[in-house]
């Protein structure tokens, strides 16, 4: 029973701050891509910002809505987008939630907010947020096939490095870094791996080249487009939340290294420095799979990118599993 | 995917379209099956108040006609009205002209550019042009007194003339433009993901534009010579053998796409650039204006019987300035047709078949300023206009009228 | 795409291009912010400045004014009204197209345009024009 | 071909179908280049043989658009031609002006020939009330409170009856 | 609740409603880097719902009215109507015609006016600056 609320407070605690940390994220993103166009840019905290006024505002249902699914979703968005955080190793500690699933589960899970997304979208009536809506599932079935190639990758590789374990838990993929298992041919595997991971970030974070479902200037913000008020605001904070929970996800399976393990630092402050080091590297994979990515490229059309995920990015990935193999097995 | 179809109007209020429109696409899954396009959203009934005002008065007008092209349009008018009552503008006001015009021309371009990124959702391009940009609309300040609203020509001339003192500036921003421009080709004409939205997407085929009667940089990434600042001597422009550009100068092929028409903006900004800088280095001295005294000139204006035409190139291609005086304050007549009223018909064959994402750049592609089109035309509830134009293109082919025409 | 990339990530590292007027960020308290610079505690940041030939503003000098009511007749936005009451010119800064046509006209320069463009008010009435005011700029 | 042999071919062509044929050239820059505009009239019956003899002298000839004023007894609609375009200098600004009686205006139209015409003759039959032969019936397309105002016309159907001054909130009859 | 985080994260919807273009590009111009309206937490939205501020150009042609009465009240609570520019506040040089419906204080109620034909951009942020400084009138007076 204490155990259970142990857990029950600590997850409550996880939540908060990645909450908060998601919307510092999304805060420094804007700023940089504000930069990057020789801009000032909005202060860091305007994400916050905006959600209070998001929760100031009138909430308008569409006529056309069904209400309650309309209403439900952007929530189940986020609780969504946050209970994947419950699953993944945060700075080297282990996840909280490790012991209730392992790394197909949390695949799935990360996949709940762009379907509440879109089933939202749906339900709102309007044929921009119908348009929006197809676009991101056809979208979501096109990275969705990477992701899975990568997870059976490591969970292959592990399963033969560490046969007592269960290949596919978390504390067993975290346990030592999968660079450390692999011969030359796999090391270039898993770096196309990480690469093919990557590549699905913009996708995955509703991000340019990929924000297709939200295109702007085709179909009026398209899924959001009847959202307004509260609803908007926690759609905005899954959107963040989301963002960190996969770029967490990276670091985990890809960048496991702590600090304290690298470098000598006092025993009272690895905790910090640890959970310090893995926000940054966070940032590092962000920035480089999203923010940078973001600034410099135009959108792409759903079947540019559906194409550009299957063949070239799922191709990537299956040669990454094929070195990978060839390591293991010779 | 999907078998029934969905309607997606885009516009009046699309986000895409800064001004109103209404272009409904009909799609077929993402294709676009059909389309409508209405207009009449920004009809002021400027060719009407004209009817009730002085010629000066209406300059201002003209000049309101649209906010973007506020420099071509005074400038058809004062031709057309100079060409009813055989006036002879300066030489040097001819000149200043043609510099004014140009560096229009130029803004109007860099805006269509990052106008053409936003659409395809590249915002960042947005912001870089748009910051280019702002340098020749400090010098448009520096000279005219305001960045957007000209206000510079008169009938018989131009109200300020460019002083040497003034020189120093107007050059240094040439300097900058020569700089940046090679940016501006790198990043527009050699990026991956802008090729890849705009090759072979929206094509107009040269017979199309013939029979469509199109304009401007629409017409020449079609492949069709037409500039009249080449072709028909006004301002200027008599001395200055423009050529008209096609994108076959940069790319040695002609595909009439939205990637054409790209092109042939960014080589017009090089072109605006050269003439810029030749006008200032040939104009002559002299008066700016025929008659400086504005009473005595609405005196004269008031005996003028006859009636004259212009045609100017502006940046979206073919202008045109009708008047009719008949010695009164106000004008008889006044037909003005903007280029794009001319080209809107164009969007209908280059939206056939393109998927919904295209529709925005390709409609931006012709660089779309409904403000001109809508002060006179009204629209189509239906699906009217285009059913009609694709018969009728039909009953042409069947014709085979074209004989110089086709590709 | 190459050469865009590498111009903004270039542009990470420089100073940004805008103009950081009034403000840099919203002020805390706009209305406490404007009653210091009134007592010249604080300054607001300038606009980008207003070029000698701007077209700003109209000013009226009713003391050099003969009333011939050219500026009324040519005005194509219908700003300029006679006040017969008060014999003198009336300009409304919510129909004016800053055309300076009047100020061309006016035989004896009773009109001229000032470089004042922050003119945006909760009452479009506001910008009658009612007294002369010294023109600002020197140039 | 330069201009001033362009337009006597043209005179030639259409010598038995237009009158009043007139070259006004006016000159421009410092080198005095001379712009040619040429004007003509023709008759409601006739004008659609000009234009069909336009393609005879210049392979694809521009329209550029149609004007339209009501003259008081006639409604005059001017159709403006870019001829012998795409050659330096040398294009021909013609016009052509067909005179239509107030009570009957009526013309053919030039759709079949020219598809981008299309928008241009609506206009005019928005504006000036004119019956368009052969152009497929639209609906009004000003605003429907609109119907039966054909803006430019200078007689009771005109749009003064409508019109209104923004800057007192009035009808303008009123003044 | 107060009106702090509203004051600092006002999205923008623009609607043209019969403008020449003129204000419509200096609305933009004020997006872009040399003015930058995003450090004020200013963003320009596509659609109506998401809006605080409601950024009208245009003397209101016929065909827009009844759009703009839409808009306005598809935008949710509390909002602030600006008027960009001369045309839309009076009917500017377009002030007899008979296709305007405007001006557009006739139609929906107005809350700042920005005189220009077009104003800078400048003074586009300074009736943002004025649109602040109402709001904290409004709050000072509950
Ligand atoms: S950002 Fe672009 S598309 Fe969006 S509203 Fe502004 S101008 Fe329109
Ligand atoms: S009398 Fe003088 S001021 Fe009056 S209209 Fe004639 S010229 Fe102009
Ligand atoms: S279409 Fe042209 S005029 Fe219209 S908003 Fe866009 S850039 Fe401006
Ligand atoms: S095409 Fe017309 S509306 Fe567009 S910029 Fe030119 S004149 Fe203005
Ligand atoms: S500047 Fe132009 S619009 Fe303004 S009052 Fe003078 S003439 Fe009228
Ligand atoms: S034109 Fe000048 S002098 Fe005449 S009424 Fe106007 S301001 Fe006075
Ligand atoms: S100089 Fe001309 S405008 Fe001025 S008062 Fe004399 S006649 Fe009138
Ligand atoms: S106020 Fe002037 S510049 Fe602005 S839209 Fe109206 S006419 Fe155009």
């Amino acid at each position: 029973m204490i155990e259970l609320l142990y857990l029950a407070a600590s997850s409550f605690l996880l939540i908060c701050v990645a909450l908060f940390i998601a919307l510092v994220f999304n805060g420094i993103e804007r700023k940089l891509i504000a930069r990057m166009q020789a801009r000032i840019g909005p202060p860091i905290i305007q994400p916050f910002i905006d959600i209070k006024k998001l929760f100031m505002k009138e909430n308008i249902v569409p006529d056309s809505a069904i209400p309650w699914l309309f209403n439900s979703m952007p929530a189940v968005a986020l609780a969504s987008s946050l209970i994947v955080l419950l699953y993944i190793p945060f700075a080297g500690m282990p996840a909280l939630l490790q012991n209730y699933g392992d790394l197909i589960l949390v695949l799935y899970v990360l996949l709940l907010p762009s379907l509440a997304l879109a089933i939202g979208a749906f339900a709102s009536g309007s044929s921009f947020a119908g348009i929006g809506a197809q676009r991101e599932v056809v979208l979501m079935m096109s990275y969705e096939f990477v992701l899975s190639v990568v997870a059976i990758s490591l969970a292959w590789l592990f399963s033969l490095c560490c046969p007592q374990a269960n290949a596919f838990a978390f504390s067993t993929i975290t346990s030592k870094p999968a660079w450390l298992l692999v011969g030359g041919a796999g090391f270039l595997g898993l770096i196309l791996l990480f690469i093919s991971s990557l590549a699905v970030m913009p996708a995955k974070a509703g991000k340019l080249p990929a924000d297709i479902g939200e295109a702007k200037t085709e179909i009026a913000e398209g899924v959001l487009v009847e959202y307004s008020g509260r609803n908007l605001a926690l759609l905005y904070m899954a959107q963040a939340v989301r963002v960190l929970a996969f770029a967490s996800l990276i670091v985990a399976l890809f960048l496991p290294w702590n600090l304290s393990s690298l470098i000598a630092i006092p025993e009272q402050l690895s905790m910090l420095a640890d959970f310090l080091f893995f926000l940054v590297k966070v940032f590092m994979v962000m920035f480089a799979s999203s923010i940078f990515v973001s600034a410099v490229t135009a959108r792409l059309k759903v079947d540019q990118a559906a194409r550009f995920y299957i063949i070239v990015v799922f191709l990537l990935s299956l040669l990454g599993l094929l070195l990978i193999g060839i390591d293991i097995l010779m | 995917m999907k078998k029934n179809r969905v309607q997606i109007p885009i516009g009046p209020i699309h986000p895409a379209l800064k001004e109103p429109i209404q272009i409904e696409v009909e799609l077929k899954g993402e294709h676009v099956e059909n389309v409508s396009i209405t207009l009449g959203h920004v009809h002021r009934g400027i060719e009407w108040i004209g009817l009730r005002r002085n010629p000066v008065q209406t300059l201002a007008l003209a000049e309101r006609v649209c906010g973007i092209c506020n420099i071509v349009h005074p400038l058809a008018f004062c031709t057309a009205i100079e060409n009813a009552a055989n006036i002879k503008v300066p030489e040097r006001a001819e000149y200043l002209r043609v510099i004014y015009a140009e560096l229009e021309r130029i803004h109007s371009h860099l805006l269509f550019l990052g106008v053409a990124a936003h659409e395809l959702g590249f915002d960042s391009i947005l912001h870089y042009t748009w910051l280019v940009r702002e340098k020749v609309l400090d010098v448009i300040e520096y000279l005219t007194g305001n960045r957007i609203t000209k206000a510079i020509l008169m009938i018989g001339g131009v109200r300020r003339d460019i002083t040497e003192k003034q020189m120093p500036k107007v050059r240094e921003a040439l300097e900058y433009y020569e700089k940046v421009y090679k940016k501006l080709c790198d990043v527009f004409l050699d990026d991956p993901t802008i090729n890849a939205r705009t090759r072979d997407i929206g094509v107009l085929t040269k017979k199309q534009a013939l029979q469509l009667c199109a304009v401007g940089p629409t017409a020449r990434a079609s492949g069709i010579k037409k500039d009249i600042r080449q072709d028909f001597p006004y301002a200027a422009y008599a001395d200055l053998d423009v050529e008209a550009i096609t994108p076959d100068v940069l790319l040695n092929e002609i595909r009439g796409d939205t990637f054409d028409r790209v092109v042939v903006r960014v080589l017009e900004i090089k072109q605006s650039l050269e003439l810029i800088d030749r006008c200032l280095k040939e104009m002559p001295d002299g008066p700016i204006l025929y008659e400086p005294m504005l009473q005595r000139l609405l005196v004269q204006l008031r005996q003028v019987a006859g009636e004259g035409v212009a045609l100017v190139e502006a940046p979206r291609g073919e202008l045109i300035h009708y008047i009719r005086m008949e010695k009164s304050e106000a004008p008889l007549a006044w037909k003005i047709r903007a280029p794009t009223y001319a080209n809107l018909s164009s969007i209908v064959p280059m939206l056939e078949g393109c998927e919904l994402a295209d529709v925005p750049i390709v409609v931006a592609s012709i660089d779309p300023c409904i403000a001109c089109a809508n002060r006179a035309i009204i629209a189509d509830k239906n699906a009217v206009l285009d059913q009609e134009k694709l018969h009728a293109l039909s009953v042409n082919k069947t014709r085979a009228l074209l004989k110089g025409g086709s590709k | 795409m190459l050469s865009a990339a590498k111009e903004l990530f270039k542009q990470l590292f420089k100073k940004p291009a805008t103009n950081p007027f009034p403000t840099k960020r919203v002020p805390k308290n706009v209305s406490e912010l404007l009653e210091k610079v009134k007592r010249g505690e604080a300054k607001i940041n300038r606009p980008i400045e207003t070029p000698p030939r701007f077209r700003g503003r109209l000013i009226y000098h009713e003391d050099k004014c003969i009333r011939c009511k050219q500026c009324v007749r040519i005005c194509p936005a219908n700003a300029l009204e006679f006040d017969a009451e008060h014999n003198r010119i009336k300009h409304y800064v919510s129909r004016c197209t800053f055309c300076g046509l009047c100020v061309d006209i006016c035989p004896v320069k009773a009109l001229e345009q000032s470089d004042e463009f922050l003119l945006a008010d909760y009452n479009k009435d506001a910008g009658f024009l009612e007294a002369k005011k010294e023109k600002k700029k020197t140039q | 071909m330069n201009a001033e042999k362009f337009i006597g071919n043209l005179k030639k062509e259409l010598a038995d179908l237009v009158s009043d044929f007139r070259v006004v050239t006016t000159e421009h820059g410092i080198s005095n280049r001379k712009a040619y505009r040429v004007w003509a009239d023709t008759s409601a019956e006739n004008f659609k043989n000009v234009v069909k003899k336009l393609f005879k002298i210049q392979p694809y000839p521009h329209f550029s658009v149609s004007s339209g004023f009501d003259a008081g007894s006639t409604i005059e609609i001017l159709l403006h031609f870019a001829l012998n375009y795409a050659k330096p200098h040398n294009l021909v600004l013609f016009t052509l002006r067909v005179k239509l009686p107030k009570e009957n205006p009526k013309m053919e139209t030039i759709t079949d020939l020219i598809p981008g015409a299309l928008i241009a003759e609506k206009e005019k039959r928005e504006f000036l009330g004119i019956e368009i032969e052969g152009l497929p019936a639209g609906h009004m397309f000003l605003d429907e409170s609109l119907a039966g105002v054909f803006p430019w016309r200078r007689d009771e159907k005109g749009a003064n009856k409508i019109a209104k001054n923004l800057h007192k909130g009035e009808p303008i009859e009123k003044e | 609740m107060g009106l702090g985080a509203f004051k600092r994260s006002l999205w923008v919807f623009h609607l043209n409603t019969g403008s020449c273009n003129g204000c419509d590009i200096e609305i933009i111009a004020a997006l872009t880097p040399r003015y930058d309206v995003e450090r004020f937490g200013i963003k320009l939205v596509g659609s109506p719902r998401h809006a605080d501020v409601l950024l009208i150009t245009g003397p209101v042609t016929r065909m827009m009215k009844d759009r703009l009465l839409r808009v306005y009240n598809q935008t949710p609570d509390p909002k602030v109507v600006v008027v960009v520019g001369n045309c839309g506040a009076t009917g500017g040089v377009f002030y007899e015609s008979y296709n305007l419906e405007g001006p557009v204080d006739r139609l929906i109620p107005v809350d700042i006016y920005v005189p220009g034909c077009p104003p800078r951009p400048e003074a586009i942020i300074d009736a943002i600056a004025k649109a602040w400084a109402k709001l904290e009138a409004m709050e000072a007076k509950k």
